[in-house]
């Protein structure tokens, strides 16, 4: 079913793209003022677009990731206005389908993380529509980043459950192979309106698995271990208490909801939340269950680490190397692994 | 397409008691009233200002829900406006709610504190409905800072002292000239009250310092963990086990409790009521 | 930066032996190749990994106003920058001066901020610092001439017109997601309850897709240290987005100085300028029409 | 771009002792000024820092009018002092931020100076006819 195909250049795939613009809305990952992330294709200037290559192969995912596709970081789901007692409910416009170009493994599989949370118990009938809506083709990484650590966490960084998966040719060919029906069907559609030609093999580099994986028991146990560690408490002594190790995890996935209103008039809307603010768990009567920045860290990681495992059965990671990258003080999953000693990290 | 699961049901108010200066309790009919456990609870959403959790403190099979609400914040300053046909939005019902069945065939002794007794106050009506399951005897302790904070009046001195082994103490933090019973906290009661822990199980719900110690003394007078049971009282936003916030270990307080056997807590690394 | 780190851990070691403090505040290097980053020694073998060099821009004196750190003997590493945040908080009595032991450097110029391009005070007075590590060989002169040179973006925005102004803060306020690390590096942002930490307030809400209330928390945190940003610079470092946040505040400060002279917060004396207002100062609304 | 039927909101925080005077002043002599004007009374022009200022742009209004005494007549002494101090400053970051300065004036406008108000009003309506409606600082979720 999934026979790959090949266009001789990633512009021509864009401009095959831009004629599916009225039907999708299409974004890739480029560059605004030095900072990499995913952009609509048709807002892009030409160097931004020129960007596009180097930011979608290169060996490290951008600064935010597919997440914010499926769980925006704000998102009104009620819109109401009173007159009077009687209050009405406005309808909202329905995501449009869309198309995301040049995701990394890592992405892709927090996605499938996320899912877990998301799609089962009552359904979050939200995000189920925006998973539905979204065709995502990921790119293959050749080679791996400073901070990366996907094999680690069971995330080939060749291969994805991606819809579509993009490979490069050394000629600079794009190389399309379909994983799914949706995969299937947008490549049909890429081939109507761009120059595009049916080949056989795929070159996809093959990664030799010399990185030994986590056990996911074996981390919970050890994190069981040191909950009274001290490593939380130094830890905590040098955070700073931000939320960027949230907002930018592919897999964090926690929500607050809030009301906006001006008289008879507002929305209510879901948005991220962090976990490391001390409001996350704050209490009406002022009671709160995690009151240090030694809880929250704690907790933080706990979730990645312990809980994710006991309740879905996996770690909540997939080592795309962000929160090393971003955290203004070097704290990451990584580091954390390291100080409770996991079996691949002797500290 | 199943519903989204955020979005509440208008539900109108049919009725509003006044319980004391701050509490009052709501009488709420949903356009489709959902059956519910005792211990269960709902939340009650006024568009605009917010939304809350909290314990249905009616029992199952009335054709209303009833929510007893303390004035403590935006959101319940709002609902303590509301007057009968009042629209309200809600959505439920959510926590896992008593041990009904464990509960069958036992003495059941129960520990209220302040507003803790709303969620009791439905499995004792729920135990009173169906007293055939419920035959054995039937023990409230309930405290309040003052004399005016003691709720539900007319059941904890009307209806309930009537039923056939049932038996209400209560207790006041502070003395008042018309008022010769307890003065003290509730765990300080207990210990003066013959308490049996043969075949009873102790159900308690309050502030989490009342519970901390209510939990110290239960196990002096021999109760083991097993036969005791309490509802805990986190931040929550969802219901629905998703957004993260109300865990305690690895379990959501939403969706795995708000009802826990103390024996499953002390395997909590935690402190549940820090 | 060999030997100011050399004498940063043979001090930092002294102290820890001796006793005379519980733990070393400073710097050390992070395995993710992201330069130094803050390290909390407690035990002289500890010491041995504190170091310091162009990386070293987070300001450690906020910190100390954590309760992990209460009642505890500190020695801090202090920069030229970050003594100056932490006379704020010593001057507020959010910090007590015997509680520290104070290791002075006299700063190599971090790489990568434009502050420390124009700065004139790399190095903590010497009389109020318990001691005080200089790299004599390696003097930096200024590589900047005047503020414009080091804050080029300041005078190429001012030229923009209205609309272009409006469309470039609004492309980099869009990015913003809230993840406040702009606020929690701030070494003088430094209130017990944040206005934009108190639940249920309505003045600005936690939407990340509303461009007005992005505009409301810069443009009012931007205020809040508008008399006592110290140019560490870290504002804009540890934003994901790279929102260049410092701009704002150093635009405050130029206009603050046009109007009111120049102050240089935590090395002027106080009250600071904005704290207090004169009858003799400039007015700019009056009977002659707008400024 | 001047939309006709366009009348601009104008918010006005006018000081209780003196502007406040002047526009009641102002009503009771009969003077017309423009009602797009909604008063706010606040204890002293210094009442107003940057948050109310940009509240009140997020909420709709077109311009916002802070009306004090002279400097010399506060009736606590250094209030409009601290007034213009803070608000050149929010005019310039506002400025530079892209939002426009005309758009917040300041006045001294005394207790008798009752035709000042009322022309002060008149002449910023009429200003603001002319910028047209405003929406880069305004929460457009609730457009009405």
């Amino acid at each position: 079913m999934n026979s790959s195909v090949k266009t001789e250049s990633l512009d021509s795939l864009l401009a095959a793209c831009d004629r599916l613009a009225g039907k999708y809305r299409i974004f890739a990952p480029t560059l605004e003022d030095a900072v990499t992330g995913f952009r609509p294709l048709d807002a892009m200037t030409k160097e931004q677009r020129k960007a596009v290559d180097a930011i979608a192969f290169a060996n490290k995912p951008p600064v935010t990731s597919v997440k914010s596709f499926f769980f925006p970081d704000s998102e009104i789901y009620i819109k109401f206005s009173r007159e009077g007692r009687a209050v009405t409910q406005m309808d909202l416009d329905v995501c449009a389908p869309q198309i995301i170009l040049g995701a990394k493994s890592c992405d892709v599989r927090s996605v499938e993380l996320i899912d877990k949370v998301f799609l089962a118990g009552p359904i979050d009938t939200m995000y189920q529509e925006r998973r539905q809506k979204t065709i995502v083709i990921a790119t293959v990484c050749h080679e791996m980043g400073d901070n990366c650590a996907c094999q680690e966490f069971g995330v080939s960084p060749a291969a994805s459950a991606a819809d579509v998966l993009m490979a490069k040719g050394c000629r600079g060919d794009i190389y399309l192979t379909p994983q799914t029906v949706k995969g299937e069907q947008l490549v049909q559609e890429l081939c109507t309106v761009g120059s595009f030609a049916v080949c056989a093999s795929l070159p996809i580099p093959v990664f030799d698995g010399a990185v030994e994986q986590l056990v996911a028991e074996q981390v919970q146990a050890r994190m069981d271990k040191s909950f009274d560690s001290p490593v939380w408490e130094r830890l905590a002594m040098t955070c700073i208490g931000c939320g960027t190790c949230t907002y930018y995890c592919p897999t964090c996935h926690c929500y607050d909801i809030r009301d906006f209103s001006r008289r008879d008039q507002g929305v209510r809307y879901r948005t991220w939340d962090s976990c490391m603010f001390l409001s996350f768990t704050n209490m009406a009567g002022g009671h709160n269950p995690r009151p240090t920045r030694a809880d929250r860290l704690r907790n933080r990681f706990f979730h990645k680490l312990n809980y994710f495992v006991k309740k879905q059965g996996e770690l909540a990671c997939v080592g795309c190397g962000r929160c090393a990258e971003l955290c203004p003080v070097g704290i990451s999953i990584s580091s954390v692994l390291k100080q409770i000693g996991s079996d691949l990290h002797e500290s | 397409m199943n519903p989204n699961p955020l979005l509440p049901v208008k539900g109108a108010v049919t009725n509003v008691i006044c319980e004391s200066r701050d509490v009052k309790t709501f009488q709420i009919k949903p356009e489709n009233l959902f059956y519910h456990l005792p211990g269960q609870c709902a939340m009650l959403s006024l568009l605009g200002i917010g939304e809350a959790l909290f314990s249905i403190t009616s029992p199952p099979g009335r054709d209303y829900l009833e929510f007893s609400i303390k004035r403590v914040g935006k959101l319940t300053e709002a609902l303590h406006q509301l007057g009968v046909g009042d629209e309200i939005g809600i959505r439920g019902p959510y926590g896992n709610g008593f041990p009904i069945e464990d509960l069958q065939g036992k003495n059941l002794l129960f520990i209220g504190g302040g507003i803790g007794l709303a969620p009791l106050r439905s499995l004792v009506q729920y135990a009173i409905d169906n007293r055939a399951l419920y035959a054995n005897k039937l023990h409230l302790v309930y405290g309040a800072r003052s004399v005016e904070d003691l709720l539900f009046e007319r059941d904890i001195r009307g209806e309930w002292p009537k039923e056939r082994d049932v038996q209400v103490n209560l207790s006041v933090d502070v003395p008042h000239q018309d008022w010769d019973g307890f003065v003290g906290y509730v765990p300080q009661y207990l210990e003066q009250l013959p308490l049996d822990p043969e075949n009873t199980v102790a159900v308690t719900c309050g502030p989490p310092i009342m519970i901390k110690y209510v939990l110290k003394t239960l196990e002096k007078l021999g109760f083991p963990p097993e036969q005791i049971v309490t509802t805990l009282e986190y931040k929550m936003k969802c219901g629905i086990g998703k957004c993260g916030r109300c865990n305690l270990d690895e379990y959501y307080v939403c969706k795995d409790g708000p009802v826990f056997y103390l024996s499953d807590l002390l395997k909590i690394k935690n402190d549940f009521c820090k | 930066m060999r030997k100011i780190s050399e004498a940063l851990r043979e001090v930092a070691g002294r102290l820890l032996r001796s006793g005379e403090v519980d733990l070393v505040l400073g710097y050390a290097w992070s395995e993710q190749g992201q330069g130094t980053v803050p390290y909390v020694a407690f035990t002289a073998e500890e010491a041995a990994n504190l170091c310091f060099d162009t990386t070293s821009r987070m300001a450690l004196s906020k910190y100390l106003l954590q309760d992990t750190f209460l009642g505890k003997r500190v020695a801090l590493v202090v920069k030229g920058c970050d003594y100056r945040a932490l006379k704020l908080s010593l001057s507020e009595n959010r910090i007590e001066r015997k509680h520290t032991y104070l290791i002075g450097i006299d700063c190599p110029m971090m790489d990568g901020s434009p502050f420390c391009l124009i700065c004139q005070h790399k190095c903590p007075p010497a009389e109020d610092v318990d001691i005080l590590l200089t790299e004599a060989d390696e003097a930096g002169e200024l590589k900047a001439s005047s503020h414009q040179e080091a804050f080029p973006e300041i005078p190429s925005i001012e030229r923009m017109s209205g609309d272009e102004r409006f469309e470039y803060w609004k492309r980099q306020l869009n990015r913003c997601k809230r993840c406040y690390s702009c606020r929690h590096a701030c070494p003088v942002c430094t209130c017990r309850q944040c206005l934009f930490d108190r639940d249920n307030q309505d003045a600005v809400d936690p939407a990340k897709d509303v461009l007005a209330q992005h505009q409301f928390y810069h443009i009012i945190r931007a205020f809040h240290v508008a008399d006592r940003c110290v140019g560490c610079g870290q504002c804009a470092q540890v934003c994901p987005e790279g929102i260049p946040l410092h701009l704002l505040h150093q635009k405050l400060q130029l206009e603050l100085h046009k109007h009111y002279g120049s102050y240089r917060a935590g090395l002027d004396e106080l009250p600071s300028p904005l704290s207090h207002a004169h009858a003799h100062e400039p007015d700019f609304f009056g009977k002659v029409g707008k400024q | 771009m001047t939309n006709e039927g366009f009348e601009p909101k104008i918010v006005a925080f006018c000081c209780n002792w003196c502007s406040y005077a002047g526009a009641d002043l102002a009503g009771v002599g009969r003077l017309k000024y423009p009602e797009n004007i909604r008063i706010i009374r606040v204890p002293c022009s210094s009442r107003v820092d940057a948050a109310l200022v940009l509240r009140a742009f997020q909420n709709g209004a077109d311009g916002v009018m802070i009306a004090g005494c002279h400097p010399g007549d506060c009736h606590y002494d250094t209030g409009n002092y601290h007034t213009r101090k803070r608000m050149v400053l929010l005019m310039s970051l506002l400025e530079f931020i892209g939002l426009s300065r005309e758009r917040l004036l300041v006045k001294w406008i005394s207790g008798n100076e009752a035709e000042r108000f009322s022309a002060t009003v008149l002449g910023f309506t009429k200003e603001l006819r002319q910028m047209g409606a405003y929406e880069k600082a305004r929460d457009l979720r609730c457009v009405r």
